[in-house]
């Protein structure tokens, strides 16, 4: 358990800095930042290298936002594998539904008690 | 007076009789906050949204001029504005509340001395018996519009600059000999500089060419040395655009003292404020112009200044194109009246 | 000199946190972050005014700080009971003994799996639940052996497949399985679940296992 | 930036290698330690979440990833609410920026934001002027990722 938290420390903050060197050295935007890691998530999963990674790493894989990517990819080969081509449209958000639905529930909950404080 | 290619000589001498110069929170923890007349405590200002704010500002501002100037505001002939919201709105609904017949103008930061050249030019030409003018900016209704949400958690480089919370308005009204006041003796009016930089975080390297191009054109056009004013004081170039006018100023044959070559974006912060490389906005030359440079004339820590207010004309749809960032400057020199020349 | 009461600061939070904590607790309140975050707040405004801290350069420190700590002591808040086995099960090698739900079956056959499964080179502390149709093996990977984990699963499950044919096997490297199976194991030895009630947590989780897949 | 140089005058070149000299470095070994330190920490305590989840609910190491991101995004409703997040922002970059927790501050400054235009048109409107790329490029990509995928499967390659 305690490796765990080492490695979830570990490369997490390792996916972190590739996200960093990408806004330093590469001067992307957060918003092409975000979007090309979420891509890199999605590719590595193709190649099925993003799950023995979340196996290794845990939320050290599953909370930066590479692993949005994978799971999207996930829901559709699962949805895939049961119904066929027509799945990889129909399973898409079966898997990563939590993480856009807290961001609209918490955010539209946000706007409701929160002023921007500046 | 025209004179050269594109400056006025002002040879009524138009007095700026009194100003008024409101901030925020930020610029209250700043190294200018006693040079401001009115500091809000809160970015809201008991209003409801960044945009009112903004409007509060302008507004009490321009009360605050009104009352120093012991006038009431149907004396005042003309209003010349503006601010960096789209359509200039906080600008014009002050000038709705106020009743005075108004100019909206846009020069990104460089605004607050357009209005000042502009006023100075009408009053001069006995156009007008008082006008205001002013510019005025928020810090979050600006940032909300040109960058990201206020409380988005993105990094600022350290080119990046902060645009100040505040508005500055001055009354300008004709010369009258016996009275101590500051005048205008001189306005240059810039071009549009396009040096292909397109950084949006890095503004201060974008407008340096233009500042520099108006002040070479400033010495040229009225045939004078560097050494005439005892200050040179740019709009928002911050530090990155301040070391790179410098360098380019030396580079045109202007040879200034360090001390003479100052930015209204570095005077009104602290060091250790979390500012990146500067102060920036419209209302940045405005406040700091207004209010501390003013007073240290008034003072007679310098005799004759040149204010040279920087603007990037670029908005958020432009950058996202991909496209460059034009830059603006347009300088106004000031002194005491009574000073010989 | 500012470091030091930086640290100061986030050290007295700290200690604030778990005395605020420690109370939570002791009335029965849940730990919940809604509980504590007005308190925090307070704490927080109540050091800023003592440090003549302006909202600034090092307050997101403090702030983050702060947050980090409350987030930990979250983590760690329901430890106030006597520590159990199951507790610490993810923490430490546990080896629990191997459990039969059916005290017909013979022992010794779950204690030979259990030996079998151990001999894996990548695999440490192993639960073995024996129930009426289906075994249950739960086990800890060797953290740099994780990259594999699905590999290794399967090659259990194979290897135990062929050697037991009769049996019916679950093999899982999750740690939720093995934090229950230890659980249930917890349960049988202090006669709080009957065979019956055995039997059926053990379905549970074997259905558990299977959605994994 | 590096796609217009071409069509610049030497005036411009000139005076962009000028400019550079002066422009202030982005300290790209510091802000990678901070990013490092801030974004295992978040990881971290996303470990601990979903430890915490295993230990008292009924899910797996599987699918404890959705009620930990969840969780992870409240928890950065309240910092961006409280006005924290955007300091957390400029000290730690992507640290905080790349996680979860940066993907709901995109969400949720931008809601709280414009919540001044209204719920519909201001909050309804402009809660995913941030994150929108994410999620659209996230699916499409991922629309791609599977597609070939599964047509490979399909066609006996893999």
């Amino acid at each position: 358990m305690l490796a765990m938290f080492f490695w979830a420390f570990v490369i997490g903050g390792l996916i972190c800095v590739v996200g960093q060197l990408l806004f330093d050295v590469a001067k992307l935007t957060p918003g092409h930042t975000m979007s090309l890691l979420v891509v890199i998530g999605a590719v590595l999963d193709g190649f099925g290298l993003y799950e023995p990674l979340v196996d290794f790493a845990g939320a050290g894989a599953t909370i930066p936002i590479t692993s949005f990517g994978n799971s999207l990819v996930h829901g559709a080969l699962q949805d895939a594998k049961a119904h066929g081509i027509i799945g990889v449209l129909t399973g898409m958000f079966q898997v990563t539904s939590s993480g856009i639905s807290a961001a609209i529930i918490f955010g539209f909950i946000g706007a409701l008690i929160f002023k921007p404080k500046g | 007076m025209l004179k050269g290619q594109q400056s006025w000589v002002f040879e009524n001498r138009p007095m700026i009789t009194a100003t008024g110069v409101t901030g925020g929170p930020f610029e209250a923890n700043g190294n200018l906050a006693d040079d401001f007349d009115l500091l809000y405590e809160d970015l809201w200002m008991g209003k409801e949204s960044y945009e009112k704010a903004h409007r509060l500002l302008l507004e009490e501002a321009i009360k605050v001029a009104l009352e120093k100037g012991k006038i009431q505001k149907e004396q005042v002939q003309f209003l010349f504005a503006g601010d960096l919201i789209n359509q200039i709105t906080p600008t014009s609904f002050a000038a709705r509340t106020m009743q005075i017949p108004y100019f909206g103008l846009f020069g990104a930061c460089s605004t607050s001395m357009e209005g000042l050249a502009l006023s100075s030019f009408v009053v001069n030409y006995k156009g007008a018996d008082y006008v205001l003018t002013g510019a005025s900016s928020h810090n979050s209704a600006v940032e909300k519009q040109f960058r990201y949400p206020t409380e988005y958690g993105g990094q600022k480089p350290p080119t990046a600059q902060w645009t100040i919370t505040g508005a500055g308005v001055a009354l300008v009204e004709p010369n009258k000999p016996d009275k101590q006041y500051p005048i205008t003796t001189s306005a240059t009016i810039g071009k549009v500089i396009d040096m292909g930089l397109s950084d949006p975080f890095n503004m201060g390297g974008a407008m340096a060419p233009a500042a520099v191009d108006t002040i070479v054109a400033h010495f040229r056009d009225l045939k004078l040395d560097p050494s005439y004013y005892d200050l040179i004081v740019t709009g928002d170039l911050g530090r990155v655009g301040h070391e790179t006018a410098f360098e380019l100023l030396g580079k045109n044959g202007l040879k200034l003292e360090r001390g003479q070559f100052k930015d209204c974006g570095l005077l009104i912060y602290k060091e250790d404020q979390p500012v990146q490389a500067g102060g920036s906005g419209a209302g940045c030359s405005a406040t700091v112009l207004y209010g501390h440079l003013l007073n240290e004339l008034k003072k007679g820590t310098y005799k004759r200044i040149l204010v040279v207010a920087t603007g990037a004309l670029l908005s958020p749809l432009s950058f996202q194109q991909k496209e460059s960032i034009p830059c603006i400057a347009h300088a106004v020199a000031i002194e005491m009246n009574g000073e010989k020349r | 000199m500012l470091k030091f009461s930086v640290v100061f600061a986030a050290l007295l939070i700290g200690a604030e946190g778990v005395r605020l904590l420690r109370f939570l607790v002791n009335q029965r309140k849940i730990c919940s972050p809604v509980i504590i975050l007005p308190y925090y707040e307070k704490t927080i405004k109540v050091i800023d005014k003592s440090m003549g801290i302006r909202k600034g350069k090092h307050m997101k420190i403090i702030y983050f700080l702060t947050f980090c700590i409350s987030a930990l002591l979250l983590a760690a808040c329901n430890q106030n009971q006597p520590v159990k086995d199951s507790q610490l099960a993810l923490m430490k090698t546990t080896n629990p003994s191997p459990i039969v739900t059916n005290h017909a079956t013979r022992k010794s056959d779950v204690d030979e799996i259990k030996k079998e499964v151990s001999e894996v080179p990548e695999i440490y502390d192993v639960a073995v639940v024996k129930g009426d149709k289906d075994t249950l093996v739960a086990y800890k990977v060797k953290h740099l052996h994780r990259f594999k984990m699905k590999k290794i699963e399967s090659n259990v499950n194979k290897q135990l497949e062929e050697q037991y044919p009769k049996e019916n096997f679950t093999v899982s490297s999750d740690y939720k399985v093995f934090l229950e199976a230890v659980r249930l194991n917890e349960h049988m030895k202090s006669h709080r679940y009957s065979h019956s009630k055995a039997e059926s947590r053990l379905k549970e989780l074997v259905k558990m296992t299977e959605d994994l897949k | 930036m590096a796609s217009n140089q071409k069509n610049m005058t030497p005036q411009q070149k000139n005076y962009q290698t000028l400019q550079q000299k002066h422009e202030l470095k982005r300290p790209v070994l510091k802000n990678c330690v901070k990013a490092f330190l801030v974004g295992g920490l978040i990881c971290m305590i996303g470990q601990a979440v979903s430890y915490f989840y295993i230990y008292n609910f009924n899910f797996t190491e599987q699918s404890v990833g959705n009620p930990t991101v969840a969780t992870m995004v409240f928890f950065s409703m309240l910092l961006t609410g409280f006005g924290v997040y955007d300091h957390i922002g400029q000290f730690a970059g992507a640290g905080s920026a790349v996680p979860v927790t940066g993907f709901g501050n995109s969400v949720i400054s931008a809601a709280i934001e414009h919540r001044t235009e209204g719920f519909v048109l201001g909050v309804g409107g402009n809660m995913f002027k941030l994150a929108g790329a994410v999620i659209l490029f996230g699916v499409f990509s991922a629309f791609v990722v599977a597609l070939i995928k599964t047509l490979l499967v399909m066609w006996g390659v893999l």
